[in-house]
């Protein structure tokens, strides 16, 4: 019902929106709740477990009943608080939980079922037959269970994420939030100023007390002006602070309620100070039947009304056992609404006003199907039924503390204000200041933030003024009631329909500990992580076990404050946003040639380069093979890493951090070089060239550049830093390219300024060459086999270079290859790659024992010579081949004994890397076998479960063409 | 007393006031014939086989806490047997079958839901490492099917297979895998060692460890010292805390592993599935949250807590590989404490004290070991042999480099499994 | 959580790659024997309260530092350069 | 004979207009990695000195216009847009073509870095010549204060069309907000 008159904006114009499929009109300024209760609408949601009706509880974030799913396709956004959702023309909102509808929802029959749904019944059933859990419970269970659904499309919106940096942090910018922010910048911090609300000023905007002379929304309105004309103060709306993390670090999320720019935003902000200023929440009774819809807090009546111009009903009691809800009488008579009755448990209540005030009453059972009716109430003289649509309740406030545990904080428990206080210190650097330390008066509240802003100021060596304006003052006068007795199930949380009962029967199976009650009844596990309903419940625990509430201790609040979208969390992952996409310089000409395009890490490579006459992969594979056995290819290395290494002690530091001797490598010259954990396995290994006395590149794998660059530094600066050495990524700087194959020679020398011959340029050499006057690095090494060279330009040219060197190789019978013929042309010759060198391997395995000198210290030599890595029983390196030459041969295929069935027992190794051999006309294999090189000849069966592929094969040298390495020398 | 749908309606008929406590809250006794340190859920279940398959029934279960408090409570609820390596592949296919009877055993629903455990791959090599593991898994009797991107499509269409940043390869499905009740597999552990006469003791924390001349004589606790023969020691995440009462330095590191829930949604995922490339693996409960996390946050900690750019990463993971779950909302996220070892597997041994035994090292894996766990260290403090399918974890694999389990194949550095 | 890097200041986690303790400082003899490697390897104190790690600024300067924390709290004590050759 | 044509980073990226914020690519012309050996710092920041009027920089600092060196991590700097001079004490390390800088310039411009930068860039903290090794989005790289609006950014060439998007993501959020 909708007040005239009242509300903090009296021009607000109307907004039209549907809820359910029925359209309704509400205002600029309200929320989906509020316009909602200003149209008479109280069944907004059903609970998770008995499907109960459910009606708006707060105004707040801390809502657990109504939730509702907004937008359609991508755009569907579940369990949204309708008391947080702002309204905009044309909203379209659904309830959820329920089916055929919100009114008629058959799941409803659980709730009749309930006697026999008691707390954690499912642990004791469902058991029988064993199979019926996937295939009948289960899926029942699960149907029933959620909230909202997702729609299953691909989000459409944009998130994203930002960093801020300040020197104070305001969590709340109600009195105290306000005054701590404004104190703090005047004095000249640098201070942030965070609501999760879209206006600023908390409580004062829901109640109707003057602040220094004027209404409080008034005079809040005036501070936030002065704050935002401040150059050193930020000032965020619908901003939740939902997580407080180490050394100052919070997470925060922003609503963004607009269309076409992002939808949320989610802040990283680091402060020196913070100050938590998040008020308090108010917290329900426990009563029988505490849950029908038209049963709100009093706070959360206050709220719609005064800042809303909303009466939830025509006819209003209140319920309470303190002062401050006798305010919603109050208000509500100063606005024309009908109080029935106050009813306060305390038998020595204040009265505040012109209302019917019962003293010592309780209500102890209330009626209504969809809305509330009627409320019982046991008064001195006995049992009366009052008639009432809307019953607004209070049991006491809760200080939100729950950013101070986020560190492992525990709160206090606090006789005066019967709830929990943050803890000392919960949080390094965070100060708290208003209700959420306890302090429940206006001026109270004004006074700790105007301090604390003040302390926190001059902590930071300014010199800050304390002023603080006139307030209300008065006690905060509380009675301890957490249930009432009486007949029907007195509800504790209301979305995950947790009862009183619910917890005595917990203490009663020895679910005693505060952690184990919540873990069996779900109490305190809804949407609103026990917001609403914790402590009370808290209380039931402690009085069903005999202990006081601080002995029982309380769950810990972990982050976030709020849910916390994933998208908004993990903004700017989706798509190709997750990693950095790195290109060679190739790439584009790549693409241009048809080229599928493969991860290799960040990097993207051709995995080869198709020919409009070819059907399948391998046969663009075969023929780019053919091309570099037979002509001459060319292919893209550049994402191999490369390492500039120079210094004094450049050959000593090689030396170390090789197993094998890098000082005896002469200048020109290139080496292969096996580099070893420090835990004896192999890390990596590459070729690395002296091109200077003191100057050497090291190349790296692909996959491995980053792991051994951070090694390097590792090594250097902290094991050795007696050498003198630097070094350098230039990955980066070089395109290179290899030229492979009898005519590769032939194609430089079309390329190469000044050509080169094989005298100068024998196998294993480099040196600097020049093209067309840029100068280059080329390094004679082939990972083919093959007469081959690596070419390295500055990449600027790298994407020239790649076209003009194809463009040559084509018109020799060549081409370009791409990552399938590398891996084919690199098995045919044995060569390893990260196939083999998985992490597991050791020199030994790979045969490459004698690499490890004995003669020098380096990484990994001492571990590497553990008994067990070299055991003559590990699998070690060999080659495969199919005893029938079309056998099939797959990667990942287990070897077995021939004749022996394949299960673990049995199991002899494994296949690392396999491809057709177009040169040889069969498969071809790499695996690790069990004593494996003295298996040489020895027929082995190659089993694969996954492709159903058996094959008898033999065991073979791996290198399975031109074993004496003749092509590449020549 | 018997759990049965007749009990819970009878119950329900009568108020539910003839529910008996699940375990008892029994006095320390001055003795006892083994003390298990540590009311996890590795504890309980190596008390209940104790009782269960050696008679072992004067046994009490010390917990400093509250019982399931540790990473039996706060975990991401996955069971998979698809392990790769000799040494792992036998004990989970192992703990597997328990789990698959653990219900009827303890006469306690934990939940367990064989709904598939789905790895996706990325690359022809990582395809050909999931073949490799999957025929491991088919050797040793388990379960494993290397699906197609197009099976993986059909399985999961909730990826995003034409934008995500590491492509889909394919997959390696476990259907035998799944998920169960977390907090359901320790109270029903305790329930059945309870039944069985061993005594769980919460509040009751450990203090030291009394050794005279090599051999275990009992322990030291808040509540009194304890007499017994055999100590137990199983406290992942603080074993090298209870291992220095002992004098033992464990090859072990505490590390902090983040999980996160979202709210309830009406199903939408099928089973777990894992994207090796982002590290991030996610299934959906029985109450409809989705289950998520990713890597540890690779610096040792006690604080139970994890940190911001983690988050963050796995959030971005799952953007990625499932944008249509950006408007799930993350309810809570929480940290525990995991035993890293130096390559990922666990230690079930003895060690140098006579009666003085080991259970460590479980990495962020220990959940679907614990019936395995249990079941394999209580048939080594019964009969002081290895049971077969843990007789690899030995502590001394480290210094003699044989039979190292790393599966992620990282080596030494603690935090990299 | 946030590290104070001696050259760059105090920046986010995320910049910095973590080894492990800072007992791998402590490389023993390469014929130190079994017992010693292993113990460099693979053993660790690993208390509950202060220790001594090893970062990497990865994403900054690129300097190994030995912070000083405290596991329990997350209080970061020192941080500190971890070779003399770095400067 | 090879006849190599040059490319740049962001050829086809840029130059951009989003909102308040142009984005170009620099060329800030031959970029050397001057990294001093052990002893060697001031023996290299004489030659420096010498030659350009301005030494090694100290941490988080840049010198000069152009040429200019910008500190670049632990015992390096980069030496843009002139040749680097002999210098024995010191390894020298050509990487002109290593990386890609942008620059972006813009009354937002540090509302736009808050999206990819996690450093505090505000103004009195990170004046102009103060620069930091740091991330940019997911890559490594360098943020640079060229004026009160203006900044520079580095990051590896290779990634050049991540980073654009990156800014170019960032930059449309920046945008969205104050076209409100």
């Amino acid at each position: 019902m909708r007040i005239a008159g009242k509300g903090l904006n009296p021009n607000a114009k109307p907004l039209t929106f549907t809820f359910d499929g029925r359209t309704y009109t509400g205002l600029e300024g309200d929320t989906l709740a509020s316009a909602l209760l200003a149209n008479g609408v109280r069944l907004v949601g059903r609970s998770f477990k008995y499907h109960r009706p459910r009606g708006i509880l707060t105004a707040g974030s801390e809502e657990p009943n109504a939730l509702v799913t907004t937008g359609e396709g991508p755009a569907q956004d579940p369990n949204q608080r309708a008391t947080t959702l702002e309204l905009y023309d044309g909203l379209v909102a659904r309830s959820q939980n329920a089916w055929p509808s919100l009114k008629y929802d058959a799941m409803a029959i659980n709730d009749i079922a309930s006697p026999f749904l008691s707390a954690g019944f499912y642990y004791k059933t469902f058991m029988w037959p064993q199979s019926f859990w996937e295939k009948l419970y289960e899926p029942i269970i699960r149907r029933a269970a959620g909230l909202g659904a997702l729609s299953g499309q691909a989000n459409e919106d944009l998130y994203e994420k930002v960093f801020a940096h300040c020197d104070v942090l305001v969590i709340g910018a109600g009195p105290s939030g306000i005054m701590a922010a404004l104190t703090a910048a005047r004095a000249g911090a640098d201070v942030i100023l965070a609501d999760e609300s879209s206006e600023y000023g908390g409580r004062l905007l829901s109640e109707t007390f003057d602040v220094g002379g004027q209404p409080g929304a008034n005079w809040v309105a005036d501070q936030i002006a002065e704050l935002a004309a401040m150059d050193n103060v930020r000032l965020m709306s619908r901003t939740t602070v939902t997580g407080a993390y180490d050394q100052g670090t919070f997470g925060a999320l922003e609503q963004l309620n607009a269309r076409g720019g992002p939808k949320e935003c989610f802040w990283r902000i680091v402060c020196k100070h913070s100050v938590l200023c998040a008020g308090a929440l108010e917290r329900p009774i426990a009563f029988p039947n505490n849950d029908r819809p038209g049963i709100m807090m009093a706070s959360a009546v206050r709220s719609y009304l005064n800042r809303c111009g909303v009466a939830p009903g025509r006819t209003v009691s209140v319920f309470c056992n303190n002062d401050d809800a006798h305010r919603t009488a109050v208000d509500l008579i100063d606005a024309g609404v009908d109080v029935a009755a106050v009813i306060d448990s305390r038998t020595d209540a204040p009265t505040m006003g012109q209302y019917r005030l019962i003293k010592g009453g309780r209500v102890i059972g209330t009626k209504g199907r969809h809305r509330v009716t009627h409320v019982s109430v046991s008064t001195a003289e006995g049992i009366e039924h009052i008639s009432t649509d809307c019953l607004a309740m209070s049991g006491g406030w809760n200080p939100t503390v729950h950013l101070t545990c986020h560190m492992n904080g525990r709160p206090d428990w606090n006789d005066a204000v019967l709830s929990f206080v943050p803890g000392e210190n919960a949080v390094p650097n965070m100060s708290v200041a208003g209700s959420a330390a306890g302090h429940m008066s206006t001026l109270a509240c004004l006074t700790s933030g105007a301090e604390i802003g003040a302390d926190v100021a001059r902590g930071l060596c300014l010199s800050p003024k304390v002023v603080v304006p006139t307030a209300e003052d008065a006690p905060y006068r509380i009675e301890a009631l957490w249930q009432v007795e009486g007949k029907g199930r007195k509800w504790l949380d209301f979305q995950n329909d947790v009862h009183v009962k619910d917890v005595q029967l917990a203490a009663q199976e020895n679910f005693r500990s505060v952690e184990h009650m919540k873990r069996y009844t779900t109490q305190g596990m809804a949407t609103d992580q026990g917001k609403n309903s914790n402590v009370q419940a808290l209380a039931v625990l402690a009085d069903a076990t005999g202990r006081g509430i601080p002995d029982t201790g309380t769950t810990t609040f972990r982050p976030p404050y709020v849910p916390v979208s994933i998208g908004a969390m993990g903004a700017g992952g989706q798509g190709k946003g997750f990693a950095p996409e790195r290109l060679t310089t190739s790439h584009q000409a790549s693409v241009d040639r048809g080229a599928p395009m493969i991860e290799a890490g960040l990097w993207y490579r051709p995995s080869y380069f198709p020919k409009p006459t070819e059907t399948t992969w391998l046969d663009s594979c075969n023929r780019e093979v053919g091309y570099v056995r037979n002509a001459v290819g060319v292919c893209d290395v550049s994402t191999l890493g490369k390492i500039d290494i120079q210094g004094p002690d450049a050959a000593a530091f090689l030396d170390f951090v090789y197993c094998n001797t890098f000082s005896t490598l002469k200048e020109n010259r290139v080496r292969y070089g096996l580099m070893l954990r420090e835990d004896g396995h192999v890390m990596d290994d590459g070729t690395t060239a002296r091109i200077g006395p003191n100057h050497y590149v090291m190349t790296t794998t692909t996959a491995a550049a980053g792991q051994v660059m951070t090694h390097l530094e590792w090594v250097a600066q902290a094991l050795r830093p007696d050498l003198n050495v630097r070094f350098a990524s230039v990955t980066e700087h070089w395109a290179q390219f290899a030229i492979a194959g009898s005519k590769a020679r032939e194609l430089l020398n079309t390329m190469l300024d000044d050509p080169i011959d094989d005298d100068q340029w024998p196998f294993m050499s480099c040196g600097v060459v020049s093209l067309g006057g840029v100068s280059a690095r080329l390094f004679r090494i082939s990972f083919s086999g093959e007469h081959a060279y690596e070419l390295a330009v500055p990449a600027r040219f790298g994407a020239s270079l790649f076209r003009q060197l194809v463009a040559q190789a084509e018109g020799m019978g060549g081409g370009a290859y791409g990552m399938e013929a590398l891996n084919v042309l690199r098995i045919e010759k044995g060569f390893i790659t990260h196939a083999e060198i998985h992490g597991r391997i050791t020199a030994f395995d790979l045969g490459l024992d004698r690499l490890v000198s004995q003669k020098k210290d380096c990484i990994g030599n001492a571990a590497s010579r553990r008994e067990g890595l070299l055991a003559p029983q590990r699998e070690q390196l060999v080659g495969l081949k199919p005893v029938d030459k079309a056998g099939k041969m797959t990667a990942g295929a287990h070897l077995f004994g021939n004749g022996a069935d394949a299960v673990s027992a049995n199991d002899q190794g494994y296949v690392t890397s396999v491809c057709f051999s177009p040169t040889l006309g069969h498969s071809i294999g790499m695996g690790f076998l069990i004593d494996g090189p003295n298996r040489i000849g020895e027929r082995i069966q190659l089993v694969d479960h996954m492709r159903d592929v058996q094959t008898l094969c033999e065991v073979c040298s791996p290198v399975f063409f031109d074993p004496d390495g003749g092509r590449a020398r020549g | 007393m018997g759990y049965s749908a007749l009990k819970i309606i009878k119950e329900g008929l009568f108020g539910q006031r003839g529910w008996k406590p699940v375990w008892r809250d029994p006095e320390p006794k001055s003795e006892y014939d083994v003390i298990v340190i540590g009311g996890g859920g590795h504890g309980l279940s190596t008390a209940y086989y104790l009782a269960k398959e050696h008679g072992i029934t004067n046994v009490a279960v010390l917990e400093k806490g509250y019982i399931g408090g540790g990473n039996v409570g706060r975990n991401t609820t996955i069971v998979r047997a698809n392990y790769m390596l000799p040494g792992n592949s036998e004990f989970y296919s192992h703990s597997l079958k328990l789990w698959e009877n653990m219900e009827q055993d303890l006469n306690y629903n934990t939940m367990m839901s064989q709904r598939g455990v789905m790895m996706l791959c990325h690359s022809d090599g990582q395809r050909d490492m999931f073949a490799r593991r999957g025929n491991a898994m088919v050797n040793q009797g388990d379960d494993a099917e290397l699906l197609t991107p197009e099976q993986v499509r059909a399985e999961a269409p909730m990826i995003d297979f034409d934008n995500v940043r590491f492509p889909i390869y394919g997959g390696l499905m476990h259907r035998r895998g799944g998920t169960a009740r977390h907090d359901a597999v320790a109270w029903g552990y305790a329930r059945g060692a309870d039944q069985r006469g061993v005594d769980i003791i919460q509040n009751c924390e450990v203090t030291g460890i009394d050794i005279e001349g090599g051999v275990v004589k009992g322990v030291q606790t808040t509540r009194g010292a304890i007499r017994t023969k055999k100590v137990a020691i199983v406290v992942a995440g603080r074993s090298s805390l209870v291992g220095a009462m002992a004098g033992l330095r464990l090859p072990i590191e505490s590390h902090v592993l983040q999980a996160f829930v979202s709210e309830g949604l009406k199903p939408l995922m099928p089973g777990v599935i894992s994207f090796g490339m982002g590290h991030f693996y996610i299934s959906q409960s029985d109450k409809g949250g989705l289950v998520f996390g990713g890597d540890i946050d690779f610096y040792k900690s006690y604080a139970a807590r994890g940190n911001l750019p983690m988050k963050e990463h796995v959030m971005e993971a799952a953007m990625t590989l499932m944008p249509s779950i950006a408007k799930a909302k993350v309810l809570r996220s929480w940290g525990g404490v995991m035993d890293m070892s130096p390559d990922g597997s666990p230690i079930i041994d003895k060690t140098d004290t006579q009666g003085l035994f080991l259970n460590c090292g479980w990495c962020y894996g220990g959940f679907k070991a614990v019936p395995g766990s249990g079941f394999s260290y209580a048939h080594l403090i019964a009969t002081g042999t290895h049971h077969a399918p843990a007789a690899r974890f030995l502590m001394n694999r480290f210094r003699s480099g044989a039979v190292l389990m790393d599966e992620e194949g990282t080596g030494s550095q603690h935090n990299l499994h | 959580m946030r590290l104070n890097c001696p050259i760059c200041g105090e920046r986010d986690r995320r910049e910095f790659y973590y080894k492990g303790d800072a007992v791998e400082l402590d490389r023993p003899d390469p014929n130190a024997g079994s017992e010693a490697w292993d113990d460099y390897l693979h053993n660790r104190d690993n208390p509950a309260g202060e220790t001594r790690d090893l970062w990497h600024h990865e994403s900054g300067c690129g300097a190994w530092l030995v912070v000083t924390r405290n596991t329990l709290t997350h209080e970061v004590l020192r941080c500190e350069l971890a070779g003399a050759n770095t400067q | 004979m090879a006849k190599l044509i040059p490319s740049p980073p962001c050829a086809g990226l840029l130059p951009k207009t989003i909102g308040s914020l142009a984005i170009r690519e620099v060329d800030v012309g031959p970029i050397t990695l001057i990294a001093p050996f052990s002893g060697g710092g001031s023996a290299t920041s004489d030659v420096l000195k010498a030659e350009f009027g301005f030494g090694f920089p100290s941490p988080n600092r840049a010198l000069g216009e152009n040429p200019r060196i910008a500190w670049f991590g632990l015992n390096q700097a980069l030496l843009m847009g002139a040749a680097c001079p002999a210098l024995p004490q010191a390894a020298c390390v050509d990487q002109s073509d290593g990386w890609v800088i942008v620059c972006l310039e813009g009354a937002k411009v540090q509302d736009v870095l808050a999206r990819v930068v996690p450093i505090d860039l505000r103004a009195p903290v990170f004046k102009q010549g103060h620069t930091a090794r740091t991330l940019v989005g997911h890559m490594h790289g360098a943020v640079t204060r060229m004026g009160d609006q203006r900044f520079e950014l580095t990051a590896m060439r290779s990634m050049a069309a991540t980073l654009v998007h990156e800014l170019e993501r960032a930059a449309l959020g920046v945008s969205a907000r104050s076209s409100q």
